[in-house]
């Protein structure tokens, strides 16, 4: 296993713990699907993907797939017992209405105002939002995954360079080295990775943090 | 009704070059893959697509990009389709980005008869650059107006010859929200059954929407 | 058969004419409910009805009856095979969105307008709009079917004395008495019920009527 | 999730007298008639209710009406209960009278998260008093707010134990877009199966939407 592997672990493990009971969730592309790789069993949790089912299962076994049964991402799963299917606007409904108790996504930057940008890099890379405007603005909570520097550069910043997602505080962003919370007062670092000093946490970070005493280390699911 | 059913070529020689039509599918699932074969065959162009994404070259509405049939795209998301976005920064394609939830909601108006919805979604945004913010209560919404084209070409699982249409898990998708926003409706299935072999509570789409129905060995 | 039923099944056998093949009908409570009996077979005209089908078929025989199966007002029917259900927003969503070819409705009174009132009488009755409103305004075609005077009033107005079920002009009125269609330039009558003078139509019509010369007497279906 | 069965006294204790319910329901087919027997047997009073229409005496809603439980009421349609009429007219009840279209729409937008929705119903009619018109590229249309409640009171065919749900042919109506408006969401079902047994393609209510699946022998 890489290191970049270990850190997204080590980010989808901590995303697993925020998982309540009986929810209904929704995993972004990429990182955020490997969340459900760390949920314990018996948790009633069920996934929702927006192309249009609630109850998504794990990937098939090669050769036995179901033309008909893919997530967000194109790819095939599988329906868990009891899932439901349903068009594109009812899965929106669920989504702007409010009934997602969670979606956890990736990001490109968020901002001190707890912004999301995730969905285009002016003059680069223009993927279009599919649902993460969406998701982020009408979920009950939006988790942000996602590596906490890119290249060398901070993703958490003083304010967004890239297109906002949306103008909606989002509710928790989880990085290979911290948890912060987006509050109206700023981002308050609520955790640092295991061996990772708050100063480093400092350094890496663009944005201004308000550091309680002490920061506990992450604990994991 | 059977005199809905048509031949691949003669649903395709009702969609002139310059047509604005709707494509069912996300990710090539759920899309009408004859019919998008069929157009490319006929060598369409210059047509508006609105449709969720482009999915991969060589795959679902990928074809039609892959045969720089569209000018026009209305959609949520290019970013599996490397070749959409080339004819983008080519300046050969003109691309309006669209949140998905938005999207599948100003079809539905449109079919409706709905004169636009009022969403949060892109508030704040670069979706709400040109349009109109409306203050409902001392909350602000973003109006998006209805999004209706000449044809709809969706996909089924199973239709009945009356055109009667149930769809299966996540092929289902804006199929049919697609099926009431167009001025003629052209679907194909993957098998034709007879009328009263979908229950009524399984049609999702009633054959009176469908104006075509493509002959299953086409 | 009483004199009523001999004006009620005239009506309702001329607006039979107007149903075009392959069409999609819907005939309001009452008196428009009687039409489907008039039309020749084979016409592959399917009836909707407001709480949730296409493809109501005739009452079903005593005893037989499924209790999940009835029409807007209420009433035991049968589904005809090809019959499709659904919910109210999208049967709604039909209607509204001008897929309905034809809707055929009682009224209370119809103006040099053509506008109908037929929703509730003030002080009175006030039975509530039900679908009509939507009817009147979604429908490709509205027919008016009614009585040409109700207690020896006109109900065909200047101007409507009840409230207004929409602004929309609708296509056609069929009363015992005549034939009128509502035009951009007023009412034209445009057939007159056999062995009933034009002089007696005019009388019995508040509203002025533009007459073709001739008007021709009814023909049925 | 188990825990979803709820017998009917537990089921009536959530709701408070002068809760706003919506009650499923076209002229009594599809409605709750045990959650409403049980509302009228707890002498529940002074509710709002949100529903189709007041059915007759006796039956699904009327009962309702019958034990002066209601104290406002939106609806499409009270012809048929002259016990409704009456109430009205004595200045018990006050009644909001509601095109069906848009009544369904308003709970949809609720439910949906939309800020209102835009209809030509209505327009230039009684039902526009109050409200605000909206022009649309030289279009008018009628703004129609949402349309939500503490409680949403159900019917279907069948549920599952998680609170899956399928109706039966014109017994769906309002029901399952009733289940996306409120607060808490209380469903009977005629029969309640495994998980499962309803396959995804006939869920027309997914269990996640419902709180509280009333036991069959309620």
């Amino acid at each position: 296993m890489t290191g970049v592997d270990a850190d997204k672990e080590r980010i989808a493990r901590r995303v697993a713990k925020e998982i309540t009971p009986n929810s209904l969730v929704n995993l972004g592309i990429g990182l955020p699907t490997l969340v459900a790789n760390y949920l314990p069993g018996g948790l009633g949790v069920l996934f929702h993907t927006e192309n249009g089912l609630i109850g998504v299962g794990p990937r098939p076994a090669p050769g036995v797939e179901n033309r008909n049964l893919v997530d967000a991402g194109g790819g095939f799963v599988t329906a868990v017992t009891g899932a439901a299917a349903f068009d594109a606007a009812f899965s929106f409904g669920l989504i702007r209405g409010g009934h997602l108790d969670l979606t956890v996504l990736g990001g490109l930057q968020v901002d001190s105002q707890g912004r999301l940008a995730n969905w285009m890099v002016p003059g680069k890379l223009v993927p279009g939002m599919g649902g993460a405007m969406d998701l982020v603005s009408g979920a009950k909570r939006v988790i942000v995954a996602m590596a906490h520097s890119a290249a060398g550069k901070p993703k958490i910043v003083a304010e967004c360079s890239f297109p906002l997602t949306s103008i909606r505080r989002v509710s928790l962003v989880i990085t290979d080295l911290a948890v912060i919370e987006p509050t109206s007062e700023g981002l308050v670092l609520r955790e640092r990775a295991p061996g990772v000093s708050v100063e480093r946490i400092v350094e890496e970070t663009e944005a201004g943090l308000i550091i309680p005493d002490p920061v506990p280390e992450m604990s994991f699911a | 009704m059977s005199d809905k059913l048509i031949d691949l070529e003669s649903a395709i020689a009702l969609i002139p070059d310059g047509a604005t039509i709707l494509v069912g599918g996300f990710m090539g699932v759920g899309a009408p893959h004859r019919l998008i074969r069929g157009l490319v065959e006929a060598g369409r162009k210059d047509l508006t697509v609105i449709t969720n994404d482009t999915a991969r070259p060589g795959i679902g509405v990928g074809r039609l990009i892959d045969a720089q049939a569209v000018r026009r795209l209305i959609v949520s998301h290019i970013g599996t389709n490397p070749e959409t976005q080339r004819q983008m920064i080519a300046g050969q394609i003109e691309v309006v980005l669209t949140p998905q939830g938005t999207l599948v909601e100003q079809i539905r108006a449109a079919g409706h008869g709905l004169g636009g919805i009022l969403t949060r979604t892109g508030l704040g945004t670069a979706v709400e650059q040109g349009k109109t913010r409306i203050e409902i209560d001392g909350v602000s919404w973003l109006l998006e107006k209805p999004l209706r084209a000449d044809f709809a070409l969706i996909a089924a699982e199973q239709a009945d010859s009356l055109g009667n249409l149930r769809y299966s898990l996540t092929a289902r998708g804006f199929n049919p929200i697609m099926a009431m926003a167009a001025s003629t409706v052209i679907a194909e299935a993957e098998e034709i059954v007879e009328v009263g072999a979908i229950i009524p509570d399984m049609i999702v789409t009633p054959g009176i929407l469908v104006d075509y129905l493509l002959e299953t060995r086409s």
